[in-house]
């Protein structure tokens, strides 16, 4: 028997991979959490869309400054070294490479690295892009945090083609997901690593895409 | 003596016409809030509003919007519950979705005298359908033009009679690049400082971008 | 008989015609010292390629700031209220329409508003373009300080059209000379003042383009 | 903890290789002078060099370029006297020409992401000869492409461990831009300060955009 990781599992499970002096870009949801399980001692440097370099950790109750934002307009602290800089130069450094990771929620990912995360369907009468698109392509490294399949049905996000509309193609490098970590390779997914209990066979039953072993 | 102040509400909003592009600075924070309340109170119609997102059932974007004085919304994204998705489900605006990036690069360009700039995000998207895009060192760009404001409203922490400004923390976002970008830049500033207590190293906003300021004490 | 105007001549009458508040750009040579006519309690900023907002009047010597430059590598003041900038948000304010006004010198100004002011031949070996295409095409006036003929052969330098590379098409819009200022008109030059005791005939016959008179 | 101080020249400059570009700040200020004679005691050729001008007969361009290692340079003029001039007449160097705002922006794209962009400047002129031209809202306009650099040397006046920076007044010039568009970014420092001395709303270029960092007290 094996026990999916819960999101805040997840988050934790990206933290342990992030090494010291990347600097970062978390999206919102499972994402955002991710710096709460980083050491504060491990220097990573986090980003928001809005113009902040060097988040610190969440404020204490009362003691929230309402000039101080994420990309969720959640209240957070800036970190000692920290800079702000105005929204074209917060996209200059997801846009023009800057960035040694972002991670990102998803809808899917396919074997080839596409990514959908801003919509259901293509004739969604409102679209919420935000900054995804951006930061899909211009990051160094795209990381997803998602369930493995979907909650209803269980179907698996993780696919040959996407059938959600694209955030952008050929650009995830690894996802992680309550279940495991796979990363995309030119031959498609290969399994990094698993949660105790669950088998090779096991996770595939449960992914529509091809995995192949790591190794 | 170059004096930028304006006394009250209705002298800095005077002279929007209809038609006009607005470009609405702000993101959680930044927000010239009182600016929106003056434009919903100056009238101006038919506008083009600019502004990161759509807004939500309350607050001064979806004040302005319930107003119907807005015909098209250009943002990086719409909340289904909101203002703004319900008057476009009913056909009374138009939306026109930008990546943020591109959004934000956009007008940027618009400031800078960029006629046009190529870029990645979104050439691979729906976004790009029946657009122009081109190759370029083996990546696929789409073409985007820049966004000039008639319009720009802009929230400051400190402001001088030239409209040098400083803006607080991550209030700053949209702030700079709106002001930059827009024929006419309305500042409502927190603080009024002497010219020079701005050190010329630590302006954000300089005053060559800022035409009207006025005083809206926090 | 009339006396042309020195070069402080020409500079201090463009100095007449720029009223407050304006936002200028100077060119090396003649308009480098148009401001050192405009009276301090006039506030007209000036504003340099390299970055400066609100050149002051020149220090005095010995007291030079080795930081602080203007786009000829003079040293320069900064007045109260002037900002700093980097080089793309300077030229930013150059190009995206931001200066009120522009004077460049010039070799040549043709009567549609093309201006030749960076090379004598197309093919000169090397090339001095700097940042006046820049400044010709961005700001909202551009006025041209000149001698009105070569210092040799007493050519025209206000031309039909001009014999040199051209830096900008149809972007001048008054040619401030030793002789006269000619505004650039739908219809062509335009002489909207002359050095005392010259007449039209007399600048006609200095100048290869067709003059107008002024009403 | 981060600490992007190196202690010696020799560190700072290690590892460019023969072929790479080099942006260089500076422009009557800011130029890392003590950097360029590193870049010289280095040794690397067949550079390309990007940067404001071309010199004059003394100074840190002009000694760079007298070891013949550079065999492009792009810049915005070249004084007739000067090295530079000599070596492009006796068809030891080559130039690339480019408006001294175009060269910015173009410096900026590269650091921005930017894959080109369209600019009225010297779109009428000799420079546009054989390349691509559009119009854009009745303008015509050059076609540009970014300039990145393997290396940019960068003069500061204060930094830290992180590699934030702040320069001195006009010495900002291409700094900032440069530092963005090179995938190393190699700072010569006057002044080291703890993280957190350079207060964050005051930092001119940010730590991300810097790789090393070298004290050098003037």
């Amino acid at each position: 028997m094996f026990k999916p990781l819960d999101r805040n599992g997840i988050a934790a499970r990206i933290a342990q991979d992030i090494p010291e002096g990347w600097f970062v870009n978390l999206g919102i949801g499972i994402p955002t959490t991710v710096s709460d399980f980083v050491p504060t001692e491990r220097e990573v440097i986090f980003h928001a869309e809005n113009g902040v370099i060097g988040i610190g950790p969440a404020p204490a109750p009362g003691s929230e400054n309402p000039y101080l934002v994420n990309a969720g307009v959640q209240h957070i602290t800036l970190r000692t070294g920290g800079a702000y800089v105005h929204h074209a130069d917060s996209f200059a450094i997801a846009r023009g490479g800057h960035l040694d990771l972002c991670v990102l929620g998803a809808f899917e990912v396919s074997e080839t690295g596409d990514i959908a995360n801003w919509a259901r369907a293509a004739d969604e009468p409102v679209k919420q892009v935000g900054g995804a698109m951006d930061l899909a392509v211009g990051a160094q490294r795209l990381w997803v945090a998602m369930e493995h399949n979907t909650k209803g049905r269980g179907e698996s996000r993780i696919r040959r083609v996407c059938s959600y509309p694209l955030t952008a193609k050929g650009v995830v490098k690894r996802v992680y997901t309550d279940l495991a970590v796979l990363d995309v390779t030119p031959t498609g997914f290969v399994v990094r690593d698993m949660v105790p209990g669950l088998t090779f066979d096991a996770l595939q039953e449960r992914t529509e895409a091809k995995l192949l072993p790591a190794g | 003596m170059i004096d930028k102040f304006v006394s009250t509400r209705a002298e800095a909003l005077a002279g929007i016409e209809n038609g006009a592009t607005v470009l609405l600075a702000g993101f959680g924070a930044g927000t010239p809030e009182h600016l929106v309340a003056g434009l919903i109170a100056q009238g101006a119609k038919d506008l083009t509003l600019v502004c990161n997102a759509g807004g939500r059932d309350d607050g001064p974007i979806a004040d302005l919007l319930a107003t119907e004085r807005v015909r098209k919304l250009v943002c990086s994204f719409v909340r289904p519950a909101s203002v703004a998705a319900r008057l476009f489900t009913a056909g009374k605006l138009e939306l026109e979705i930008v990546p943020q990036g591109t959004l934000a690069e956009r007008i940027r360009a618009g400031g800078a005298g960029v006629q046009g700039f190529y870029t990645p995000t979104a050439a691979d998207t729906l976004l790009a359908e029946g657009r122009e895009t081109r190759v370029i060192g083996g990546r696929l760009c789409l073409l985007e033009y820049p966004i000039v404001g008639d319009v720009a409203l802009i929230d400051a922490w400190q402001a001088d009679r030239w409209g040098n400004l400083t803006h607080r923390d991550s209030a700053r976002n949209f702030n700079p690049i709106m002001a930059m970008a827009a024929k006419l830049a309305i500042v409502q500033t927190a603080h009024v400082v002497k010219l020079g207590d701005i050190p010329p190293e630590h302006v954000h906003t300089a005053g060559v971008f800022v035409q009207r300021v006025l005083h809206v004490p926090v």
